[in-house]
């Protein structure tokens, strides 16, 4: 089956700023993401877990974005606005995609 | 002093504080007992609702007059003023920078709406019903102090950011817009709306309250062992001085008011409690260099325990003392 | 007339209106209010079991006879028909295509058992009971609509695909699945299962139908500012038109099936109403090019609203006239 | 004999043994339909916490004896015991190898608690009240029947690993902390306590435990459509016979106790009663190489349904005769 | 320590199309994979978020299947006959598994 | 934007494992991680799903670890004696990250 190269983004970010996040990578175009959940994680800051939050404020979410290694920077530089203050980590990979008239 | 032991023995032997003190038991001896995310925030929905509707039917059977519009404005003094004095003391008995000592003194100008409840629900037993209004007064006091905090942190240079749209998430945030919602909606349908449904929203209240408790519990003793390295002398008591002066604060807006006991133990609790929910949410995107760690700890498990144990008796005893009601 | 405007006010300012109002306002301010999605499948999961629990009892307590075979005959009739009645005036008030009409057709033939549940609860209150076994039309009102509009879309060669699998979900729904195996536990355990339980399913009904309304109308406002690009004048004068049409329909049925005016309520709110949970995930499967914002905003913005809002009342007062009840 | 027909018929159209039909029957048939996790989770805190509050408000009105030690005693005994029992059996009536017969059998030896809560319910709706201490030995047949079980395995050259902090998590697992814990709290409280959430916990109980129970049997249904490979008759026997053999032990603890006739059947049922909660937890920690679908088919979809639904009546029935109550 | 050379398939599908998927895997002998949630996302038919979902119909679910290279083309064409007519996303991505035994 | 090279390993172990890999992880010096939920799955033992458990002994967890390329022996050390005799699909990918200094 044919498949095409991409680029596969991986952000993990704070919950209450997912929202900018969206608003961002919207800004810069990039309008193909998916939000997954979070349950807890370890870093610099310590570790956490989702049974010891209240509210919002200390969750995180995961987002996963596709996209053609063009607009690679476009989204970088985007989320970098973000995240620049703010905990977060961003990850990037390569892959194949099915489909790829979607990307 | 005796009337206040009385209220204290009484208050620490309730269903509600044995709750609460149950899950941080359990958390502090790493039980893995937990609430699910998505039932806390039910219970926490229904609180909300119940505690505005309720709210809304006693302004709707007592009438309404002046006091209404002045207790929200002492209200907004209130939030907007106690950051300032939280921090001179976080600056007189801490070494917090700036932007922490900001952060934490946000917390403690806005509310905890959970320690408003459990002393409404006091109130409720021992037949002083409060002012109806004092759930809107609740509710105007969780973002005045936001502004006051970060007004603090900028005039020292900090870089504090108030981005558009952080300004609808903080006055339109879920749980305003609830307890105000259905504040209104007790309004409008009165006694005989809460007849409909109070036994939804009365008869099971203080059962509900003591499962949110008991999660409570959990999550303020899971903060504490996990942020035990914080936690110093100087902030320790910082978490029990700032209440008590913020429930002389309010004492002195109820007593000015005219309020009647009831309400004045409600408008010193709301002073005395800091926020945990909605600051927190808004330091995060506006203060992301404060360290979250201490402004949750002193204010989930510091202030919070202390005001449910020992802060509400002892406003209880202040102000029947004060109004000799 | 003086009657429905009566009715309608006194509906429009009951508690469960008005949390659904609350609901749809804050959505539409953006606030980030939000019911943990398993607190609303919590929430409808007892809805269901109350609802079905009581009209088996229903049944258990007056008898049973052959209107309820008749009453199962014309639900099944009336949601088969009504995709037909829908389609045609799509064609002739819209300009959506032939998939996208059968979608939306086959939404309004099926049912909205929430908008049911909230004619139960005005019924209950102004004592008109309605025939307990109209749950179990409810539930078989559900399927019938999607064969329907399959047909439609298929005889215009429409690539509509029932496959192997899909009967059985459609059939074994969850919601379904529910209401009749409640609807029957109820029938077999009595008055006396009833009373084993009422504390549970009836004292607090009404409140828990306030907080799953102020989820709805989230839900329904969320949907509405992502979809507003959708609406057309066309489509929002169907959404408003076709409940009626669907109505009168009902009450036909109700009328001819001598039902009582409580039962004559239900059958023009079930015909009125349209399908947002079983109806879009079987057409996400069998008819995936038809626009899910169009059918979901139709019904869920549209419908929904207007039924809770002005449609009950105005099903109560022509009941009323049409059965002199 | 005619007694246990009787009272089996009424167990068996009671509106909580039919929510578990429902829920088995729909499982069975492949509908849908589910209970959320988190809504699950929060039903059985409820159950949890209103089991024990009830039970320590209970010993609190009726004070305490010696019995109570001698009780609890006596449920350390079963506990550790009655997995031997067990394993002889597995051994003799099955193939089952060592490590999945060690592991089987710990999960006899302790408990299902909502079996517990099913039995009390049924009592109570006979006016049978039980001892409220058997709260306590619920609680604490928990955990020693995993210790018999490793020590089963292990004798006999199998690799359990009994690792540094599995003892923590059995003996402070959440439903043995919320149990205790409010079983606690309940007894400091008293009536008086109860009295403050009687309407929380006590009335609408019932219903709660048909919601609950209609997420056990959607949960034992699936579990039995995806494990029946592992279903050979002789587990099958053995997961109808251990309950019976398990309940005489608790008869004969019962009476020698000299427990009251609810306290009799509630000693039956727990010693016929087996975990599907804890020690699975336990066993998939320190006994990998066992297999879950054979410990939880049994459990959960064969011995679970068998003492819902002519368990209880059988201990009953037993138990009326023996104490002559 | 030993890896094994593997590929990583990664499918954001609608939650209505869950089962077809899983059956669809079944029968081309991918017996393999997880389910992971998902809160939301943006793509050409628009942003969604579970918050504003009622009923299963709107929600999607990611599934995630590691499989030795040689299976690949029969997982693919399983997840096309599925995803051809609906909403989704199928990427592919290289990684090395440790226990190469269990694919 | 200027990244890095790091590895991506993902590790789907079961819910009761979670704490011991956790604790595992940290024992070897790897603090930073990311727990997900999982709702369901497919293996060996058999397909599963969030619907049919209850209690915690049935679920799994996803673990995914950012970590730099000499790190990742300690990491897989660590993880396989904690899956060695359980459950659970442990995959390594390659992938670039912003702000490397995190890692
Ligand atoms: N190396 C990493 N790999 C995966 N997730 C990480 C990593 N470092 C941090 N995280 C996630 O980001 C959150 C915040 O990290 P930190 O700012 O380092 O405390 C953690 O709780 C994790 O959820
Ligand atoms: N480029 C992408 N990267 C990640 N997820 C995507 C992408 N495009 C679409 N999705 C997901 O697939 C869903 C449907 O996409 P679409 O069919 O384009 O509206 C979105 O809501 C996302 O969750
Ligand atoms: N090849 C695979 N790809 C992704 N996940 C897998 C794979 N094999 C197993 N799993 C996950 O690991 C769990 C247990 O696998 P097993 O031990 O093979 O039954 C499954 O239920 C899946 O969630
Ligand atoms: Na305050
Ligand atoms: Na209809
Ligand atoms: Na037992």
């Amino acid at each position: 089956m044919r498949t095409h190269a991409a680029k596969r983004v991986e952000i993990i970010i704070e919950a209450p700023m997912e929202r900018r996040l969206r608003a961002a990578l919207h800004e810069a175009g990039v309008t193909g993401y998916t939000v997954l959940p979070v349950l807890g994680g370890s870093g610099r800051s310590g570790s956490w877990s989702r049974e010891g939050q209240v509210g919002p404020a200390g969750g995180m979410v995961a987002v996963v974005c596709i996209l053609r290694a063009e607009r690679l920077d476009a989204l970088l530089e985007a989320t970098f606005s973000v995240v620049e203050r703010h905990i977060g980590v961003v990850t990037i990979g390569d892959c194949e995609v099915l489909r790829a008239e979607r990307f | 002093m005796g009337t206040f032991l009385d209220l204290a023995a009484a208050n620490l032997l309730s269903p509600i504080v044995l709750s609460f003190a149950l899950g941080l038991a359990a958390a502090l001896a790493r039980s893995d007992l937990s609430v699910p995310e998505a039932a806390a925030k039910a219970l926490s929905l229904y609180l909300l609702f119940a505690i505005g509707f309720k709210g809304g039917a006693g302004v709707a059977a007592h009438g309404l007059d002046a006091t209404l519009l002045l207790a929200l404005g002492a209200g907004v003094v209130l939030s907007a003023g106690l950051p300032f004095i939280a921090f001179a003391l976080l600056r007189g008995m801490t070494r917090l920078d700036t932007v922490n000592a900001g952060a934490v003194a946000g917390h403690y100008g806005s509310i905890s709406i959970v320690t408003f409840v459990a002393a409404s629900s006091v109130l409720t037993s021992r037949g002083m019903e409060p002012e109806g209004f004092m759930v809107a007064v609740a509710a105007i006091m969780e973002a005045p102090a936001i502004l006051a905090a970060l007004w603090l942190v900028m005039r020292r240079g900090g870089t504090g950011r108030v981005e558009t749209g952080l300004w609808r998430e903080i006055l339109l945030n879920g749980s305003i817009v609830l307890l105000l919602g259905a504040f209104v909606i007790g309004w409008v349908t009165g006694p005989a709306g809460l007849a409909e449904i109070d036994s939804f929203i009365v008869a099971p209240f203080k059962g509900v309250l003591c499962l949110f408790l008991l999660d409570m519990g959990l999550i303020a003793g899971r903060n504490l062992r996990a942020c035990r390295s914080v936690m110093t002398p100087g902030l320790l008591a910082f978490g029990l001085v700032m209440p008590v002066v913020g429930s002389l604060a309010g004492l002195i807006a109820g007593l000015v008011l005219g309020l009647s006991a009831g309400g004045v133990v409600l408008m010193m609790t709301l002073a005395a409690s800091a926020s945990y929910i909605a600051v927190p949410a808004a330091m995060r995107v506006a203060l992301p260099e404060a360290n979250p760690s201490i402004y949750l700890t002193l204010s989930l498990g510091i202030t919070f325990p202390f005001n449910l144990t020992l802060g509400i008796p002892l406003y209880l005893a202040a102000a029947r003392l004060a109004t000799g009601g």
